[in-house]
């Protein structure tokens, strides 16, 4: 169906593709895969139209074709989901997706409510229980994620490019567009589909693709392929999956909550959290899970400070209860969050990834009140080492950074401050196989070192490959907790739901 | 449900809370303030803010800024004025059009539209910040203003031009009229069609705009023209309210112009906000002007209260809307 | 339109096209203090020079029952309007320092009369500068027409001297640091002229300021147009050659004084009374202090 | 590699194409444009400008915006001048303070510097947009300088005051000096502490800022306090110089410092810019208006060829640098 021959693009200072083909067969899933920064994204939007300078040629459905503009590119028939989300804040949900293409009534107006009844149509479809109505502003990573997804499934599309599509959505979302795409391929629609989470695509993929440092490397068919083989064509070499190994050890206790809730932003007397207790200890690693809005990304901001004011309860470090009142006092008091949404509150966009990194510890960079920029260099050339950050030089701007690379980022940031407790929220979304496993050990190196870590994932193989305890929340309670002994994916998932569902099943 | 769209309608009224008080406070203060006559009065005060704040809040949304509306204003006015009373002539074709009052007005809102497009046109064909495009619009606007006019003011427009200004008709001011006629129409293409609907999504996010198709060029450039063309019909409304186009007319009208956008709730950074805030937002700087004349209060102290009335209008905005 | 009853006490409103300039300060606390003195209540408006604000000021006063207006306008023509609907809604208004281009609009006129002030002042110019030299004039707001008054009336007198040059003519807005900056440039291109023309006294001020910094303030013969405080003084100190005087205090207190004899029932006034500009130099300064003569 | 150095670095004098075209064009067309004294007017005449648009650049990498630096440097200036002449005098307490040049300029500063400071507090306790708070101000500062100089300037201040604004040191204009000292500290704090790392970081992402542990609003705190404090400096220059605090000193001084500003390539949704980019842009502005009246244009067409001209230089920026 499409055939692209030969591309390459170039950024400043950076060959993003270079001599890449491929081809894409209607009716069939193609998988494209490589590392954070191999040049998949920049593929896609050359395919969808959003870049028209590039060498190479594409065929699609027999004839040589030029995109004017991702307009252009869409009326041909090609739809994208794109990476990052790319909504429009203050307006809702309906207004969104049917963005460019507004149903007319017969004088010519928008037609709001045909428009709001196809948006519950397809939010219907993909499970997802809000009102076309809500800015999407006021919806979560995930909610948006599938608003994104809501959008490309809206136009006819004969191939539709999925960049990361399940990035930020979890078990059951998940299975629902799955399910989706099956019914796509049953009516003849070409999919590419980028992801990081190689089991995802052993159940959807008919073929996959692999891009190395901006070249495509092999392509072949998913059948008969084993993960390790795929790893290893994507990295160059294999690379063991590890898990931590805590047996029963015991930790002395680092941190201390209880009893936290959190009120409703706009719902008085309703609470977000509810009377949550738990501790972390020295060198213990603690996953939570929950699903989509389980409240799990509150519950960490409301630890480091960013809802003072509106919760209650008490949480004490190595014994000595807290008072934080802002994300500085949790900073003081040895804590540090790397957000779940890594462009609006991990990065300075427009900053390079220099300053990126040492932003949260310019104090320790100064000499005599001024930054001395050896000290910046030395940090920031650590972090791009240690972390493995893909960048032409410190000095590129954050925002020309691939996705997996910004989230290195912001972990570097937030690990030169040293601090005792790390808050990580989905620290691996669209990070690849390789860097995972990097920041896996990563991460099991700093609890070795006596850091006490929580990570809020919605991955089970993360949860599992990491934790030595998991806490598992629904509906803003702890409803169960897990050494990692007797932590098992069915026991996990099933604490997972909410019981709301479960009462209205019975 | 419900309650997300009964909050965004609240939203849209949110300055009402601090215009009622004020109301309040100033029918307390002054008896005079709640007559009719003197309610015409304010009405008909704003209503050339009204008219160019209106073409304001659509470019602000778009996370634009327009700070030539005042010279456009007056170039416009004085366009109309000139061409009404003394035509064109070019003496070497000996050659003399006249003009009648639809044909002088028609190309005093001509003028307007291409000054805006100008503007809208620099904006996007050269990336150059809408700051900078129209602070030289405003300068080069008002320049070609003491051109036509050589300085001096162009007055005796004859009693049928001013009925757009000094008019009224059933009972209303005709400048009422006209900017609530504005006002209408630029509610109904906010809310109903698309490209109100762009012109929010390019404020909201300009580059996921390009990417769902939107020709973001055009929708600003459209933009642009149209607070061109109410600059134009803020002009003729002041000409033919003075019988006389002013070449200093508009001086500052940005300012006045900005500010009822930002007070009625629209973000200067675009995507969010809308027109009846923007009315709001003119009717309490009217109402202010109008209140502190009425209370006697000195020159000097009135520049000071009216900053701090403003200041304190905004934020009981803010604090009776937690809104984000 | 029914107007207050004839017991409540009258109410002047004075309104001035610009406070932001101290010569209308004075003139409209002038007004002022004469109003008050006559047993009336008054209130200044400040139209800061924007006939559109000058319309409403006028509709708020009639609105809310002023008796009188003591009217200094924005501009001559576009201030027009407003003068006739306050008369036609039975107030009177009294037009001080500037004019109205309209006969019979307002009640009646205390106008200051720049362009003869100008003649006169061009008359010294070229007297001082023995017919010739190369000379500098310094306009104020362009679109003012006091500007062009007081322009046209130095330019009917010194455009018949052949051999006075006009190397530059610029606009300072009436503005002293406008003035200054001006000149400072027009001495780069120009550094040998003899003397500037100014079209009030706060460019004057700026002008004189702009040739002591380049040190040539002693060739250099400034002339500025108003008689406020610091050419006064200056031209005390040989420093400025000559301004314009107006007489803003006898402006204000002839317009009060004819309101309130409007209330007492008088309802003819002369419809234009001009009041002199008189040429202030420095061999006549004794008779003079700030906008006026000496007490 | 190096290319991304050398681009950035060529950013930061992005306007220079621009200036160097025009000051060609200049000494083209007159010869008295390049000689060393007009040179030193130039730079004299934009001290005052560099003076407020250093601050104003700052507020503006924090996606801050601020109108009201004309008349917080109008009332800077007349409170130095009216405390050096007057004093203060409390006639019921029989009681009279004289102040030393030294303290009436303390005087000016500490006024500049609270009045920037309150401007910072209103924006960040009640959230108060940037442009409505310091348009509030705009107005409050200007009612209390007509209220402290009942409308009259305050002039003959003595020979040693006028140092500030006329004096030369070393063959160099004292107002080149002040302002160049100013450049010189706020590249130095823009570029190598800590507070201007943070104010680049506030303008480009507030909410990841905050989450960094930087006191957001403390830093605005400090930048509005810096830029009213600069604003009291550029009106105790002004006053100087005229050897008179004039009370409508400063009007619309904010539109040339923004223009400054934003010619010198800072983005005004903040988070871009720098201090050198806006020096040029003054230097653009300055050398602009003193080339139109060497050149002796008309004031009418004045004010066409500069708008011109800032457009062009804009347009050309932007297509010799293609870096967004
Ligand atoms: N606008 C840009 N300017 C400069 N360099 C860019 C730009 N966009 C992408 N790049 C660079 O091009 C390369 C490919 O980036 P791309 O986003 O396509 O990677 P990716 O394969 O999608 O990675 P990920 O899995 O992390 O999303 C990277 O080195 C990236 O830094
Ligand atoms: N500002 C807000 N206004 C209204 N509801 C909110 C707000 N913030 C969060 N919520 C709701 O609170 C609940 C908890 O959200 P939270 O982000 O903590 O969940 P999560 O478990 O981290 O999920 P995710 O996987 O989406 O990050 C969700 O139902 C969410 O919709
Ligand atoms: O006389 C006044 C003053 O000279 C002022 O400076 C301009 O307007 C005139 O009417
Ligand atoms: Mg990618
Ligand atoms: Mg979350």
């Amino acid at each position: 169906m499409l055939t692209v021959n030969k591309i390459t693009k170039k950024f400043p200072g950076v060959i993003a593709l270079e001599d890449v083909c491929l081809s894409i067969e209607a009716g069939k899933v193609t998988a494209l895969i490589g590392e954070n920064g191999a040049g998949k994204s920049t593929l896609m939007k050359i395919l969808s139209g959003v870049y028209q300078d590039f060498e190479g040629e594409i065929i699609f459905k027999g004839e040589p074709v030029k995109f004017s503009n991702p307009r252009d590119a869409q009326q041909k028939g090609i739809a994208i989901i794109h990476q990052e989300l790319n909504l429009i804040p203050y307006l809702t949900i309906s207004e969104n997706i049917f963005l460019g293409r507004e149903l007319l009534t017969q004088y010519g107006t928008i037609d709001k409510n045909r428009m709001r009844r196809k948006t519950q149509e397809l939010l219907d479809n993909l499970k997802l229980k809000v009102n076309p109505d809500t800015a999407v502003y006021k919806l979560k990573v995930g909610q948006q994620q599938i608003v994104e997804i809501a959008k490309a499934l809206l136009t006819d599309a004969e191939l539709i490019i999925m960049d990361e599509p399940t990035s930020a959505i979890t078990g059951s979302e998940v299975e629902v567009l799955f399910g989706i795409i099956e019914d796509l391929k049953k009516a003849g629609k070409a999919i590419v589909y980028v992801s990081h989470k190689l089991d995802e695509l052993f159940r959807i993929a008919d073929h996959y693709v692999v891009l190395r440092d901006g070249k495509s490397i092999e392509s072949g068919s998913m059948a008969g392929i084993t993960q390790e083989e795929l790893i290893h064509k994507m990295v160059g070499r294999t690379i063991a999956m590890i898990r931590k190994n805590s047996g029963d050890r015991i930790f002395p206790e680092l941190l201390k909550a209880s009893g936290i809730s959190l009120k409703h932003p706009a719902r008085p007397g309703e609470n977000l959290l509810k009377d949550i207790s738990f501790h972390v200890g020295k060198g213990e690693i603690v996953g939570i899970f929950g699903l989509m809005g389980a409240g799990r990304t509150e519950l960490l901001e409301t630890i480091f400070g960013l809802h003072a004011g509106a919760f209650s309860g008490q949480i004490s470090m190595e014994g000595k209860l807290l008072k934080i009142n802002s994300p500085a006092d949790a900073i003081h008091a040895g804590l540090a969050l790397v957000p779940e949404d890594r462009k609006k509150d991990g990065l300075v966009l427009g900053l390079n990834v220099k300053n990126n990194i040492s932003l949260t510890t310019l104090t320790d960079l100064e000499n005599l009140g001024t930054l001395s920029d050896l000290k910046e260099n030395t940090l920031a050339d650590k972090y791009i080492e240690e972390l493995q950050i893909k960048t032409p030089t410190r000095q590129q701007k954050a925002k020309n950074l691939s996705g997996g690379n910004q989230q290195k980022i912001v972990l570097a940031k937030w690990l030169a401050t040293k601090p005792k407790l790390l808050l990580l929220d989905e620290p691996t979304r669209g990070i690849d196989v390789h860097a995972k496993s990097e920041i896996y050990k990563l991460i099991i190196k700093l609890a070795d070192e006596g850091l006490g870590i929580i990570v809020v994932s919605s991955e089970l193989p993360e949860i599992l490959a990491v934790s030595d305890r998991v806490l598992v929340m629904a509906e803003g309670t702890l409803t169960a907790e897990f050494s990692i002994l007797e932590a098992t994916e069915d026991a996990i998932l099933s604490a997972a739901i909410p019981k709301s569902i479960y009462e209205k099943q019975a | 449900m419900n309650l997300a769209i009964y909050r965004s309608r609240l939203l849209r009224f949110q300055s009402l809370i601090a215009l009622f008080l004020l109301c309040l406070g100033l029918s307390l203060l002054s008896d005079k303030f709640l007559s009719v006559s003197n309610l015409w009065n304010v009405m008909r005060q704003i209503s050339v803010n009204i008219c160019i704040s209106t073409g304001m809040t659509l470019i602000v949304l778009t996370a634009g800024i327009d700070l030539s509306v005042g010279s456009v204003l007056a170039l416009c006015g004085a366009i109309t004025a000139g061409l009404l009373k003394n035509g064109i002539e070019l003496p070497a074709n000996n050659l003399y059009i006249g003009f009648t009052i639809l044909g002088a007005v028609v190309a005093g809102l001509l003028t307007g539209s291409l000054l805006g497009a100008f503007n809208g046109w620099a904006i996007t064909k050269f990336k150059v910040p809408p700051f900078v495009a129209t602070l030289a619009m405003l300068t080069v606007a008002r320049g070609f203003t003491m051109l036509w006019t050589q300085g001096f003011p162009i007055s005796g427009l004859g009693d049928p031009f001013l009925f757009f200004g000094t008019g009224w008709f059933l009972a209303i001011p005709v400048p009422v009229w006209i900017s609530g006629a504005i006002v209408l129409a630029a509610v109904f293409v906010t809310e109903k069609t698309r490209l109100g609907r762009y012109i929010y999504a390019i404020g909201g996010n300009e580059s996921a705009s390009r990417l769902s198709g939107i020709n973001v060029n055009r929708v600003k450039i459209i933009v642009y023209t149209i607070a061109g063309a109410l600059a134009a019909v803020g002009g003729i409304m002041v000409t033919s309210r003075l019988d006389s186009a002013q070449p200093n007319a508009g001086i500052s009208f940005e300012l006045d112009s900005i500010a009822a956008v930002v007070i009625g709730g629209t973000s200067l950074s675009g995507g969010r906000g809308s027109i009846l805030g923007t009315v709001q937002g003119a009717i309490i700087i009217g109402v202010l002007n109008n209140g502190l004349v009425l209370l006697n209060v000195s020159p000097f102290w009135q520049q000071v209260v009216k900053g701090m009335v403003i200041l304190l209008a905004v934020i009981i905005d803010k604090s009776s809307s937690q809104n984000d | 339109k029914t107007r207050q009853t004839d017991d409540e006490p009258k109410k002047m409103a004075i309104v001035v096209s610009t406070l932001n300039n101290p010569w209308f300060v004075f003139l409209a606390e002038r007004a002022q203090a004469k109003a008050k003195e006559l047993g009336y209540e008054s209130k200044v408006f400040d139209s800061q020079n924007s006939t559109s604000l000058e319309t409403d000021h006028f509709e708020n006063a009639i609105a809310t029952g002023y008796d009188a207006i003591l009217f200094n306008p924005t501009d001559a023509d576009g201030s027009i309007v407003n003068v006739k609907n306050a008369t036609a809604a039975g107030v009177p208004v009294f037009c001080m320092d500037r004019e109205v281009n309209a006969n019979n609009a307002a009640t009646s006129q205390i106008l200051s009369d720049s362009y003869s002030g100008c003649v006169a002042i061009a008359r010294y110019f070229v007297e001082t500068l023995n017919k010739k030299g190369k000379y500098v004039e310094i306009l104020g707001m362009v679109g003012d027409n006091n500007t062009w008054n007081r322009s046209k009336g130095f330019h009917s007198v010194v455009d018949f001297y052949p051999g006075l040059k006009m190397v530059a003519q610029q606009s300072a807005d009436f503005d002293r640091n406008k003035a200054m900056e001006v000149l400072e440039s027009i001495l780069q291109a120009h550094p040998d002229i003899d003397a500037v023309f100014c079209g009030n006294d706060a460019m004057a001020m700026g002008a004189y300021q702009a040739l002591s910094a380049a040190g040539k303030a002693d060739k250099v013969r400034v002339f500025g147009f108003d008689g406020a405080e610091d050419v006064v003084k200056s031209i005390q100190d040989g420093k400025i050659m000559a301004t314009g005087m107006q007489f803003p205090e006898v402006m204000a207190n002839t317009a009060a004084t004819f309101a309130d004899e409007y209330f007492k029932g008088k309802r003819v006034f002369p419809k234009k009374m001009p009041v002199a500009v008189e040429l202030v130099k420095k061999d006549n300064i004794e008779n003079y202090a700030a906008y006026g003569k000496k007490e």
